[in-house]
């Protein structure tokens, strides 16, 4: 139990995909100028991450590993993400047009998310077994559903803030990813993985 | 969609559309990768080279492939080429390889590679994709170096230091330090990594203005074309 | 004191009344010349109703009420319609709007309205009386009392509420109307609960007020005869106790719900001059034509209560009550928290008028520049609606309208409490005025926009229609030349083809035909609920319309391909 | 529609695995075209940090000689170590050990770990680590020469107690700000070289214990 | 070279990845015909933010096509009646960079006013105007709805006598302008008694205090 | 509009915004006095260096931006950040570190957002942090409590060589150069906390130097809510989360934590839940998420301090509820006069998927 708290802290807070270990910055700077598209954003990429996290596992273990082609992980993965995204945006489209309203432009966008391909990969190295696995991408996307919603919220008001001209946009986004980079600094340490 | 001069495309690849500055696309690899200039140039190179390559395969393919199958061909597309490279550079250029480590993987995700694909190379003629490979992965290299060696100098005070695992070992004593005893950790550590590309981005932002300052000087006002639909059909 | 219930927030600014409550209440002098603003309630501007040139009496109507919510407006002196023309409003902004000016012979001939026993008098009666009249709030927001009062109607009123917290600094025209005439108010509350179906009467008044609470107090006990019983309820000072929906709240434990009336509460809200003057209107048959006005300000050398003639020029008033032209920094119209600066000194006495302050630079300082907004949070411990001031100033400043909405703009009563406390200095309710103004005119273009797209629709149903029917015209003609031609070679597999469009058109014309079918009910309930304005009935209109188009033409094209499609038996 | 599903279905798998066909060709065309290189730089990679460590005097062959030990968790080695001896023909000259450090600043910390037969340290190389760049990867031979101090000493060299930092009381000098780096490595080193002080015969003779 | 080809491994790898593309092919077939939808709800958002005005401007026939036209990558910046707000409404509902407007802004809302006397009654603003503000037959003066019309100025050139101007269209009550901001006063009204006794460094027209 | 002012008939609440952090520069002197007292003429150093840097480059900063310099400065609030950044350093810091630390947070920190008000983060706090990370070694080097007067006080030409960069306190005795904070975190792995005490290897008195500068603290904070400069919600939220968290790991585990009143009294809690939290600019500000924003402080910094690498949290606590305070913020609306219930957040709809 403490364990998989533990993974949670680790992957959510001080190992956060986004901050400290530089994973899913496109859509984290892309899509966190309002709120509500991020908290779009957030959902999609937790439902992604866990699921493809799962699936990647599921297919290096079951397919790659005993035929020792470990070395086609990339495409196996990338695969894998691409199919998952577009089977979920097939689905929510049709099942659910008031989740696709919120989604639907979120869930491309993920595909090209590195965090993805990042916590599949980065999974593979810890050697986990299938519930370390989820655990591992759901906690990265708890991580990265976090930052990017407090991001959001921090954007929303630097747009009424007198930032000076060079700065507006995306260098005062920077500036400020930078601070938050600076503060989640002060979790170092905290869980060791 | 017309076709855009080479000249465009380069102008758009190197500054006005980069992919590091302006699109924000990239931006993993870019951080990560940048703390000196060998890692930076280092996966610049690979990166280069796979949107070169990227863009020409989508561009070859691009009536073929259609519809839900587009991304995942897209991406396998790309894959390939990035397993490639990884194979390649454990062959050649092995310490380099160890040195990027996950990153070289994750220039299949690198956003800019897709992005180029699906926005460009898939509606365009083989040369100029070819052309914007080339141009978006130059800019995208060049923002790269420039932090890499932003970085590596006020971080650590070193300029070109092991050089020798990308080059050979005749760039080993390009090495320099400029600042003996710096160690200013902030630019090395994550957070530094954001602050420099910020300062980049605005440093861009300054130069555009200036720019466009000096343009409009040349060229006081220009006349609004006027172009306009008659509405008197029936739309649909 | 210990008050059962209270609202959030509130400040207490020194009050500054005993300058004019000094003095007892005056008569101002006739004016020469009045300046009578058509638009000085809310609602429509009234309709002049006289011509150039034409004697008016003092209590004539000279112009009416043209509309749902309007006042009528009656001459305040007797002479002359000199002019109808734009005139300088008393506003902070200096606008200028029509007003008719009569110019004054000299006496005051009255011309009152036949008196009614408000005890025995219909309510029918009484209603037609206060319209007549032109009766309006005199507590601020001048909102027709006739109108107000029609609101057993809809809702059940038991406690009618008697404002007379007079909250605000400087002000004290409430007071010496109590002093004066505390028991024609009680008559009036009387009145007007008879009106609203009320059960009984409260009357708040801030402790500030000692001997307007005597003097109700003595006129309470002296009609303790009659059957509607009266309760006094000394309330502590504070700012802003005299909004109504504060009030309420505090007498009553009650909250006016937000967007909603006093009514919905089952409450009534008024001030003790409306009260005053509606009794005037019914008992006396006098219009109004004359209110009771503070002077006040170290600039005036005899600060006081007067009753002033509408339409007396701000000037002349001052003038009486001995203005220092030299010392005027400042002229408000109202209280320092709500009220307006004026401009000039040109401008009329409207029924809107309580308060008149000539300040001294001393007294009312310029403002200090605007600081950056730190988000103390100071203006939210103030806030009577409990609001976060500063997040709407955020908003407002950055025009983040529907976010300044979310956090209920129109919640906020622009009482200035949040201005005053705020460090920064920031004209907060200011900000807040701007942003509701430009929200509700985004929301005026916004419905503009669906009304045209709609229009479009329509035109584009109409053109489509009027195609079909041409096509089906052509189709009907071709069939009657060539009647027994032989089907082609081959029909079968052509026949496939539009007997699937066939399918299909009918399918598109049942579609047409339920659209057209919910328009209708859209309509009728709107039109029946009478809650909805002209423009939204129109636009429905417009949208069934369309519907009939389109149904139109899908059944021209499916006529048209039934004729292609006929066999010839 | 009916008809219409399967023939989608088909059409996309068909299409799919084309492009699989393509790519996963292609990729494990180049793989089997540079999987010999790759191993060949694997190798010369490892060799060449094992060197560095190793005994001086060997011949060379470092790579060839390796040897297996049961696991000894008591001094760390949760698993069957196997460790490369440095010989000069059948003159066993000492031998190279791979040391994982727990306990690093972000995670484990992997060395290797010269040796002579007498159980002095020939050299301490990092091959692993995820420490922060700047602070804790001054551990690294390439970013300092912290790492080198370790040569030439032994279990009793510095005297008992001396295998700490200087703050914990020990003598030797922690990286500044990276005290917890530090200390991981030393514990390491000290652990292993108790390993081998327990196991005298570790480097004895050209043929003890399991070759593989 | 035919060896490395046919090499089993190789083999093995490109028969994987095929079938497990082949496999998810098929999955993305079957979504894609199964969960099949028609329409796009984007386009309706977009067309609700743009103003109506069916003017043709942005050089789409209409603002629906307009709207289309964004829906598949067009350029959100070419609709002057919209002006900035209806810019920022696009940008913020797609995610798109604000851009400043292609062309100029409307100076401010305008309705068609057909001088009636001049008039001939050709009917030719009638089939312009889009929204059917004008009413009138042929041979007829014709007359400008006010409440309906857009203000698109599409009637104007069709007019053979050019009878139709455009006019203010009055905006309800004037906008309350927001205060200036840091370092600024509130604006008050200028005192415009005494004008003797005022110090001349007030700003002198009542204009400017009214509207700054 | 309103016409009438607090600032005319003050009643205990200062009412212009130079007034209030005038109010805040004179609630640091106790503390400030007691620092001194007990460290010596490094404080003053840091500060009297902190402030001319602050204002110096608040004033480059105005005119860059082409904003009014003067009138600006008159706000006083540089002078905070300043001062609040100084005494934050370890005494007698050099002066490239502490002008380091004031760029981070006048120039970054606050006129890159564009100046007082718009700051999302702390500037203290970020140069703080900044420094933190940057230059851990001097960043944890304190003196010891040897005070201002006393035999082994510091003379001032030492603290001055030491300014200049010339001397550092690495040369001096490692154990002095510890917060008790840093020298628990530090104790040897194996040492309990009894045998930390009772070998104590903290000098003599350090502790209680620490806790009379904490307590001198405590008196500006008291001046502070009995100026309304701060609201009771953050000082008291932080304080008591921290306090809590504090006991139930002490229960918990008493060998190897410290006790709740070395928590509160041997760091920076005091100072930071009474100056560095309550800073309003990047504060939550409704009352109710104060009491949040409060809370999450208090739970971070034991957080870090229990598990994390850093000795003390309150300026990573502080930066970490700054990041989070907008969000808090949407969503901690109160009940609004006249509706039922509060109705927060951007969307009722979407916003209930965060956590
Ligand atoms: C049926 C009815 C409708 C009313 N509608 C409005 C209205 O639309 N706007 C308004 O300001 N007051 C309206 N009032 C009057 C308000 O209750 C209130 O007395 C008036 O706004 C003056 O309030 P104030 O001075 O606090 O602003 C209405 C009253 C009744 C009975
Ligand atoms: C902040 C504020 C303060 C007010 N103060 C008073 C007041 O002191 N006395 C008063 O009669 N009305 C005051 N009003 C107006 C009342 O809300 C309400 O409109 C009035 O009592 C209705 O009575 P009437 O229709 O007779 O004018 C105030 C309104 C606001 C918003
Ligand atoms: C960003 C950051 C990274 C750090 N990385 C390391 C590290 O890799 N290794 C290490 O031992 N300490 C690291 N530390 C420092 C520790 O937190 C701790 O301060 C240090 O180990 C003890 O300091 P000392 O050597 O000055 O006593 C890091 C500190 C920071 C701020
Ligand atoms: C109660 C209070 C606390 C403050 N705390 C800080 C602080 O911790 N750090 C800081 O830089 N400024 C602080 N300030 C000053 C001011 O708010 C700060 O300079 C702004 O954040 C700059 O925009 C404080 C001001 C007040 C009134
Ligand atoms: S009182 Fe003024 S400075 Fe304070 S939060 Fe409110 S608006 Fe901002
Ligand atoms: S003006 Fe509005 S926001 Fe300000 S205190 Fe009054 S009700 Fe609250
Ligand atoms: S320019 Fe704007 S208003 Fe005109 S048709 Fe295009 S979208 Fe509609
Ligand atoms: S009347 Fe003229 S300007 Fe008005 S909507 Fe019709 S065509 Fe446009
Ligand atoms: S490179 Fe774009 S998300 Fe990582």
């Amino acid at each position: 139990m403490t364990d998989f708290f533990l993974i949670l802290v680790g992957t959510a807070l001080v190992n956060n995909f986004v901050l400290v270990q530089f994973l899913g910055l496109c859509p984290f700077m892309g899509v966190s100028s309002k709120l509500e598209s991020a908290m779009g954003m957030s959902l999609a990429t937790t439902f992604v991450l866990t699921l493809s996290s799962v699936a990647s596992h599921l297919v290096y273990h079951l397919l790659l590993a005993p035929l020792g082609l470990e070395y086609l992980r990339t495409i196996a993965f990338i695969l894998v993400i691409a199919v998952v995204v577009q089977f979920t945006e097939l689905v929510v489209r049709k099942t659910s047009p008031l989740l696709h309203q919120v989604l639907g432009i979120f869930l491309p966008l993920i595909t090209t998310n590195c965090a993805v391909l990042g916590v599949a990969l980065l999974t593979l190295n810890r050697s986990s077994d299938f519930l370390e696995a989820a655990l591992y991408g759901f906690g990265a996307a708890v991580g990265f559903s976090l930052v990017l919603v407090l991001f959001a919220a921090l954007r929303e008001r630097l747009a009424t803030a007198d930032v000076p001209t060079p700065f507006r946009g995306a260098a005062i986004a920077m500036v400020t990813a930078s601070l938050m980079s600076l503060a989640f600094m002060g979790f170092s340490g905290l869980v060791r993985l | 969609m017309t076709t855009p001069s080479l000249g465009e495309v380069s102008r758009h690849g190197l500054w006005s559309n980069n992919p590091a500055l302006v699109q924000l696309l990239g931006l993993c690899p870019l951080l990560a990768v940048s703390s000196s200039v060998v890692n930076a140039l280092g996966l610049a190179l690979a990166t280069l080279l796979v949107l070169l390559g990227s863009n020409v395969a989508v561009s070859l393919i691009r009536h073929q492939v259609t519809g839900t199958l587009r991304l995942p061909a897209f991406v396998m597309i790309i894959a390939a080429f990035v397993t490639c490279a990884e194979l390649l550079m454990a062959a050649y250029t092995f310490e380099l390889y160890r040195i990027l480590g996950i990153f070289i993987p994750l220039i299949v995700t690198n956003c800019a590679i897709l992005g180029r694909a699906e926005a460009f190379a898939s509606r365009q003629p083989l040369l100029p994709s070819a052309t914007d490979g080339l141009m978006t992965g130059l800019g995208f290299g060049a923002v790269l170096v420039l932090l890499g060696g932003l970085r590596e100098l006020f971080g650590q005070g070193t300029l070109f230091v092991g050089m020798d695992l990308l080059l050979g070992p005749a760039a080993a004593g390009w090495g320099i330090t400029v600042f003996p005893d710096l160690d200013f950790l902030f630019l090395v550590l994550p957070p530094g990594a954001f602050f420099a590309t910020g300062l980049l981005i605005a440093l861009k932002n300054v130069i555009d203005d200036r720019l466009e300052r000096r343009r409009l000087e040349r060229q006081p006002d220009r006349p609004r074309e006027h172009r306009r639909v008659r509405v008197t059909g029936t739309i649909r | 004191m210990a008050e059962r219930f209270d609202f959030p927030g509130g400040i207490t600014p020194p009050t500054r009344k005993a300058r004019s409550t000094r003095a007892p209440l005056r008569t101002a002098p006739l004016p020469r010349r009045v300046i009578l603003p058509l638009d000085q309630h809310a609602g429509a501007p009234a309709e002049p109703c006289v011509e150039l040139g034409q004697r008016v009496r003092t209590g004539e109507r000279i112009a009416r009420a043209s509309g749902l919510i309007s006042a009528a407006l009656h001459a305040s002196i007797t002479g002359r319609v000199a002019a109808i023309e734009e005139h300088a409003l008393p506003a902070g902004d200096g606008r200028r709007g029509p007003c008719i000016v009569i110019e004054g012979e000299g006496e005051d001939d009255w011309l009152t309205l036949p008196s009614l026993d408000w005890r025995q008098a219909p309510q029918a009666t009484l209603l037609e009386r206060l319209d007549a009249a032109g009766v309006v709030g005199l507590g601020g927001a001048a909102f027709p009392t006739q109108v107000k009062a029609r609101i057993r109607e809809l809702h059940a009123i038991d406690t009618l509420v008697v404002n007379a917290a007079e909250c605000e600094p400087y002000i004290s025209a409430d007071d010496l109307t109590l002093r004066h005439f505390a028991a024609d108010v009680l008559e009036g509350a009387r009145l007007m609960a008879r009106l609203a179906g009320a059960e009984r009467i409260l009357v708040g008044i801030e402790d500030d007020k000692p001997e307007a609470l005597q003097a109700l107090q003595a006129a309470r006990e002296a009609s303790l005869a009659e059957a509607m019983p009266v309760e006094i309820r000394p309330i502590a000072t504070r700012y802003p106790s005299g909004g109504e929906r504060q009030l309420i709240k505090r007498l009553l434990g009650r909250e006016v719900p937000s967007g909603g009336l006093p009514a919905d509460v089952g409450t009534h809200c008024h001030n003790p001059g409306t009260l005053r003057a509606a009794l005037a209107a019914v008992r006396d048959g006098v219009p109004l034509v004359e209110r009771v006005v503070t002077l006040t300000g170290e600039a005036l050398a005899r600060p006081g209560n007067v009753v002033a003639r509408l339409g007396t020029p701000i000037g002349e008033l001052l003038h009486f009550a001995g203005l220092d032209p030299r010392a005027l920094h400042r002229l408000v119209m109202g209280g320092p928290m709500m009220g307006e600066a004026l401009g000039e000194l040109a401008s009329p006495v409207v029924k809107a008028t309580n308060c008149l302050i000539a300040a001294t630079r001393q007294e009312l300082p310029d403002p200090p520049p605007e600081q950056p907004c730190i988000r103390c949070g100071a203006c939210e411990e103030v806030c009577p609606a409990s609001l976060l001031p500063q997040q709407l100033y955020w908003f407002a400043r950055g025009r983040e309208h529907d976010k300044a909405e979310r956090f209920h703009l129109f919640d906020c009563i622009e009482c200035g409490a949040c201005s005053y406390v705020c460090p920064s200095h920031i004209p907060l309710e200011q900000y807040y005025r701007a942003a509701k103004q430009a929200i509700r005119a985004q929301r005026r273009e916004a419905a503009r926009a669906d009304h045209a797209r709609h229009r479009f629709e329509f035109r584009q149903a109409r053109l489509a229609r009027e195609q079909a029917e041409k096509e089906a015209r052509r189709a009907a003609r071709k069939r009657a030349a060539a009647p027994a031609a032989r089907r082609p070679a081959g029909g079968d597999t052509q026949g496939t083809a539009p007997a699937a469009d066939l399918r299909g058109l009918r399918i598109a014309h049942s579609a047409a035909t339920a659209a057209e079918r919910k328009a209708e009910k859209a309509l009728a309930r709107a039109a029946e609920s009478g809650e909805a304005d002209p423009a939204s009935l129109d636009d429905l209109e417009t949208q069934l319309a369309t519907a009939r188009e389109n149904r139109q033409a899908a059944e021209a094209r499916l006529q048209a391909a039934r004729d292609a499609e006929e066999k010839p038996a | 529609m009916s008809a219409a599903l399967p023939r989608a279905m088909g059409r996309a798998a068909l299409g799919l695995a084309t492009f699989a066909l393509i790519t996963a060709g292609s990729v494990a065309l180049t793989r089997a075209l540079t999987a010999e290189r790759i191993a060949d730089n694997r190798q010369a990679s490892r060799h060449r940090e094992v060197a560095a460590v190793a005994p001086a005097g060997h011949d060379g062959r470092l790579l060839d000689h390796v040897v297996s030990r049961p696991a000894a968790p008591a001094f760390g080695f949760e698993s069957p170590v196997s460790l490369w001896q440095a010989r000069d023909g059948e003159r066993v000259l000492g031998g190279v050990v791979p040391v994982t450090a727990p306990g690093g600043y972000s995670g484990d910390i992997a060395l290797v770990v010269g040796l002579d037969a007498t159980g002095t340290i020939t050299g301490v190389r990092v091959t692993e680590h995820r420490e922060t760049p700047g602070l804790g990867d001054r551990i690294e031979a390439r970013k300092g020469d912290w790492i080198e101090q370790f040569t030439g000493h032994s279990l009793a060299n510095p005297p008992a107690g001396g295998w700490a930092v200087r703050q914990d009381g020990g003598g030797v000098d922690a990286l500044t700000g990276a005290t917890i780096t530090s200390r991981a490595v030393i514990a390491a080193l000290h652990r292993t070289l108790q390993w081998v002080e327990a196991r005298p015969a570790l480097f004895a003779t050209a043929d003890t214990g399991e070759t593989p | 070279m035919l060896e490395t080809l046919l090499d089993a491994d190789l083999v093995v790898a490109v028969l994987a990845l095929v079938g497990l593309a082949g496999g998810f092919g098929a999955l993305l077939g079957f979504a894609g015909e199964r969960f099949r939808v028609e329409g796009n709800p984007v386009v309706e958002n977009i067309d609700a933010l743009l103003p109506q005005t069916q003017c043709g401007q942005c050089g789409y026939p209409g603002c629906r096509p307009y709207a289309e036209a964004i829906g598949e990558g067009e350029e959100i910046n070419k609709c002057p009646p919209g002006g900035e707000a209806t810019i920022a409404a696009l940008a913020d509902l797609l995610g798109r960079e604000v851009k400043p407007l292609d062309g100029e802004a409307e100076a401010m809302p305008r309705v068609a006013f057909i001088r009636e006397a001049e008039c001939i009654g050709c009917t030719k603003c009638i089939q312009a105007c889009p929204v059917d503000a004008i009413l009138g037959a042929a041979r007829h003066m014709h007359t400008v709805i006010a409440d309906e019309c857009t203000g698109c100025d599409l009637c104007l050139e069709p007019c053979p006598v050019d009878c139709i101007d455009m006019l203010p269209r009055d905006a309800g009550r004037e906008a309350i302008p927001l205060p200036a901001g840091p370092g600024h006063r509130p604006v008050l009204p200028t005192p415009a008694w005494g004008a003797a006794l005022i110090a001349s460094d007030r700003p002198s027209a009542p204009e400017e205090a009214r509207h700054g | 509009m309103s016409l009438m002012h607090a600032d005319q008939t003050a009643p205990r609440r200062p009412a212009s915004t130079a007034g209030v952090m005038r109010w805040l520069l004179l609630a640091t002197l106790p503390g400030i006095a007691a620092l001194t007292w007990h460290f010596g003429w490094g404080v003053l150093t840091n500060l009297g260096f902190a402030a001319v840097a602050g204002i110096g480059l608040e004033a480059a900063m105005l005119r860059l931006r082409g904003r009014p310099v003067s009138a600006t400065l008159a706000d006083n609030s540089a002078l905070v950040t300043a001062v609040l950044l100084g005494v934050a350093l370890p005494p007698g810091s050099a002066w490239w570190l502490i002008l380091i630390g004031m760029v981070a947070a006048i120039v970054v920190a606050k006129h890159l957002y564009g100046g007082l008000g718009h700051n999302l983060f702390n500037p203290a706090m970020v140069g703080y942090a900044l420094l933190l990370v940057s230059f851990p070694g001097p960043m944890s080097l304190w003196p010891g409590p040897d005070g201002l007067l006393g035999p082994e006080a510091r003379p001032l030409g030492e603290t001055l060589r030491q300014f200049a960069g010339l001397t550092s306190l690495e040369t001096l005795d490692a154990l002095s150069g510890a917060t008790p904070l840093d020298a628990f975190k530090h104790k040897p792995e194996a040492l309990m906390a009894g045998e930390f005490w009772a070998g104590t290897p903290l000098p003599e008195g350090a502790l209680t130097a620490w806790r009379q500068v904490a307590l001198a603290w405590l008196a500006g904070g008291a001046l502070l809510l009995y100026k309304r400069v701060i609201g009771w919600q953050i000082p008291v939220a932080m304080l008591g989360t921290l306090s809590l968290v504090a006991t139930l790991l002490y229960a918990g585990n008493p060998s190897h934590q410290g006790s709740p009143l070395f928590h509160l009294l041997g760091g920076a809690a005091i100072f930071g839940a009474f100056f560095i939290a309550t800073d309003p600019v990047s504060a939550a500000t409704s009352r109710r998420g104060k009491l949040l924003y409060g809370a999450g402080i208090g739970a971070l910094v034991m957080a870090i301090r229990a598990a994390g690498a850093y000795p003390d949290a309150v300026a990573f606590a502080v930066l970490l509820m700054n990041f989070a305070a907008p969000f808090i913020d949407y969503y901690s609306e109160p009940r609004v006069f006249g509706h039922p219930a509060a109705t927060r957040g951007i969307r009722a709809d979407a916003g209930e998927e965060e956590r």
